[in-house]
């Protein structure tokens, strides 16, 4: 049977690069605070690492400091501006509806500790605007925290003219890049970032690595005490050997973006455009600015996981919803968030396309997916129930 | 946790699906709203179940069920079919995640409603347990379905 | 030129059982929380290593969070366990003037916010008894935080002992236990622990991935919030790949590990002997009970990073204190608490064995170390003194 | 932050170690508490530094910076080894990580107070800076020695 594996958004097979990379420096066992040779080569290729990830966001060295992942990261990032903010007596937080759960749990625990969050409404199409953020900031705000695209919808958020704006009153501005780092250029000094979460197994990087980017000047408290590694904000013997491979997965990741991306977004397009044939699907998330690789349709009369298992049987791999969230039953706020009612949102499915995808895994997914969807409909009361008020209503 | 190899196979290939046009009773348990609606038609013979059949909108935990649950009281005589519990419909598939445990509940009521149908529809009146699925089949978090393995 | 690690306190070569782990996880690429196949394989993996990191320590798996480190740990058990605490109206915690940095610079942050925290001597020889753990308890008291083994002068502390007393004193008992675990037996339940955290790298599994073991029943607050990820309590994709590196290296630490033990034991002692026989050294921590590799000695006249970097040109990778303290100036607070005066404690040197380690190592070390020590007090002018002083009282 | 290749080949070859019996002028810095001692001994002819030892107690850039400096003013006249600044040690050994700029200030404090002594011994008092070492060699934290650079 054919694999194919379309959850990128969940998360990607490592590069050929990262895992060469990993296996090029699994000898390199050294604690880099160590002083000796073994220590300094240890350093140095995390030097080296921090060097040319930064290069691929546009920052300094200095200015990125290594994670595990892109939950700590935007644990770290929010939770250390919210002290920053209390010290300066502000106690208001701008976010989203359609944040990762990263961001809005971080955010509730903050509303338990009396702060106040707005979290703005999207388009029925998943955008907020500069403006909208602009309307929200009062003179308690201290931190803006958006994200950079959307990880079930693909969304795609002005960041570049929000920062604009966070900049200009004087608040912190941090997004959440875990979707769009790899995927998108990005400049964080261009685009007025003051924060930025990533993580590498997005991009076909390493699970268990991510990276902070703080901008200089903002000394961001720890979440992470005890030695002084990452220039004392993040503690921890460092993770030498996925920084090497998280590295080579970016670079590797952006060379040759434009031409990549053109590709990933016409198989996202003939999917879109094909799917949408099926009766009573709708898109969920506008078509631009979208991630290249984001298909994410709504099913009437069916349920998202029985879809996805329908498909795992036939060897594709995709989502309903997030992956992370798979903990709860209630359907995605992010779908929602959008205005769509309940029963709907359940029907939700998301194929994420990678560089690594080809039109045939495309012609594959459209060859199977109608008859899974007639299959799990011709058993659905809900199915049933929309056809007999079709045909009520001539 | 993934799904144990019953419930895929139950999922994989259903037992039962379909409908009764002539049924003897019907039961419709569940909600669109939280993402599972079953619907089981039975058909009764000198107070055995001779056939079922169901329809269902959810996960696959909630296909597996409905499929599990009818073979379960097919051939079974009614007093039988109303003792079923969810608990011995998830035994029967070799266990399920704590977060689908109430997919087996509504399998449960599924089964109690077209009873109740039956009855009904023979001018008995039959009160159903009042462990109604609507309350812990939705949109719950993990912890909630713990309680009901 | 011979090369010696025998800095392995700081961090250990990944063993082959665990780089050949990482080779063959290399492509489980899934999320272990997506529902399609490729998940469902990350999540068996990931679920192996849990049950095979959990035997180790003689728990359930379900009582192991996984997290990117010791310091991410210690900071999670100890800031948890505070938020705990506060909740029943307790503000007391006890720990000793040993701990690493990971706990004492977590306890001094909970100190800022009103947290008093009861720092126990240790002996002239490194150790606390439960007895002192037993004295400072009081019905304010909410937390024990004591480590296992210390990680400069290889002191083991009487964690069972004081696991009882916390036990019958109804205290949380958290042991940092990152220089214990892969080196020593250990029975979490035994010896009455409710928390212990561990990094891989210290038993030659890979760097930035650790585990923080709770017993049932201890709802701890997250640290980092998100994703539904190790049952709710640590978001973050889960690091599949380093999981089973690590749970091969820890098996692999804890096969045969009486032998073991009794081997780099013997490189130990013969290692301190001769050492001692130089003059004017002495030992740092009593003879027993200590970790089996750890050697810790104060030069007089001589300062540790010189000696070190000496070794160091010599092929041998040792330690002046803890690695992760370079930022420092001070010399080490573990061996102040000693009652060592500041001049003799900038003198020490570590050097810690493991099982790669081997007896031509120690000749080797002792074969070069007494000319080092030789030069560095020809020119150092606290030395002169010294002899001075010397010849002045006959 | 390692070590420059400069650091480590005066700490593996310090130039001008030991002492000079004889010596115009010596001066000793630095805190045994702190871990670092320099002592300097100089031989002054015709207003020249015609030799220059050190013995010193410390880390490998205190070795380092000890060994660069006695290299700076060797053979210079009086006026122009007191215009040695740590800057210049730092320089000339291409850069210390910041924690260790103490180091060269060390090192520049220990030149001038041999200097001094030998003008003490000719019966001139010379003051010195009172940028003191031991205010800023000891039991610093990092960021401390940035603002030396
Ligand atoms: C006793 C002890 N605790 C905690 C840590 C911190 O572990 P990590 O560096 O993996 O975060 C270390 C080692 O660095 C240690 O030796
Ligand atoms: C938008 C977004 N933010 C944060 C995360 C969390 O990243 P990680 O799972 O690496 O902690 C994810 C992915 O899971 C994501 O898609």
């Amino acid at each position: 049977m054919r694999f194919v594996y379309v959850d990128n958004a969940a998360t990607t097979p490592m590069s050929e690069k990262a895992k060469q990379a990993l296996f090029d420096a699994i000898d390199i066992f050294g604690n880099p605070s160590s002083m000796h040779s073994a220590g300094v080569a240890a350093f140095r290729s995390l030097d080296s690492s921090r060097q040319r990830i930064a290069k691929c966001l546009g920052c300094e060295p200095r200015e990125l400091y290594f994670t595990s992942g892109g939950s700590e990261s935007d644990n770290w990032a929010i939770k250390g501006a919210a002290e920053l903010m209390s010290r300066m007596g502000k106690n208001h937080i701008i976010s989203t509806k359609i944040e990762h759960h990263a961001v809005l749990h971080t955010l509730q625990y903050l509303e338990k500790r009396g702060y106040e969050v707005t979290y703005l409404d999207v388009s029925s199409d998943g955008y907020v605007t500069a403006e909208q953020v602009r309307d929200a900031i009062t003179d308690k705000t201290g931190l803006v925290t958006v994200m950079y695209a959307n990880n079930e919808i693909g969304t795609i958020q002005p960041v570049a003219e929000i920062g604009a704006v966070c900049r200009e009153k004087g608040v912190l501005f941090h997004t959440d890049a875990v979707q769009a780092v790899g995927h998108l250029p990005i400049d964080v000094k261009k685009e007025n970032i003051d924060m930025l979460s990533l993580a590498a197994h997005k991009f076909h990087g390493p699970k268990g690595f991510g990276a902070l980017y703080i901008r200089k000047g903002i000394v961001l408290p720890n979440l992470i005490e005890g030695g002084a590694q990452e220039r004392g904000l993040r503690a921890g013997t460092e993770n030498v050997l996925l920084a090497a491979s998280a590295a080579a997965a970016l670079e590797d990741a952006l060379s040759n973006l434009d031409e990549k991306n053109r590709r990933i977004a016409e198989m996202r397009d003939k999917l879109i455009d094909n799917i949408l044939k099926i009766e009573r699907t709708r898109l969920n998330g506008g078509r631009s600015p979208r991630l290249p690789g984001n298909v994410s349709i709504c099913f009437e009369g069916i349920e998202g996981e029985s879809l996805l298992l329908s498909l795992d049987l036939k060897g594709i791999c995709a989502s309903s919803g997030s992956a992370c969230t798979s903990g709860s039953l209630d359907p995605s706020h992010v779908l929602l968030a959008l205005g769509l009612p309940h029963e709907i949102a359940h029907g939700s499915l998301r194929i994420s396309l990678s560089d690594q995808n080809t039109m045939e895994d495309v012609d594959y997914i459209l060859s199977v997916l109608p008859e899974i969807v007639n299959r799990l409909r011709d058993m659905s009361p809900v199915w049933e129930k929309i056809k007999q008020e079709e045909q009520q209503q001539p | 946790m993934p799904y144990s190899e019953e419930v895929m196979e139950h999922f994989k290939n259903p037992r039962n699906v379909g409908k009764i046009e002539d049924a003897d009773g019907i039961g419709e348990v569940g909600n669109a709203k939280c993402g599972d609606i079953m619907k089981m038609y039975i058909k009764v013979k000198d107070n055995i179940i001779t056939d079922v059949k169901f329809n269902t909108y959810g996960c696959a935990s909630a296909i597996a069920t409905s499929s599990m649950a009818t073979e379960l009281i097919k051939g079974k005589p009614i007093e039988e079919a109303l003792k079923l519990t969810n608990k011995a419909v998830v035994e029967a598939l070799n266990g399920l995640p704590p977060v689908k445990i109430h997919c087996s509940v509504l399998a449960e009521e599924a089964i109690k409603a077209a009873i109740a149908d039956y009855y009904r529809r023979k001018g008995i009146d039959m009160k159903l347990d009042d462990c109604a699925s609507c309350e812990i089949g939705c949109c719950h978090k993990k912890s909630a379905g713990d309680d009901h393995q």
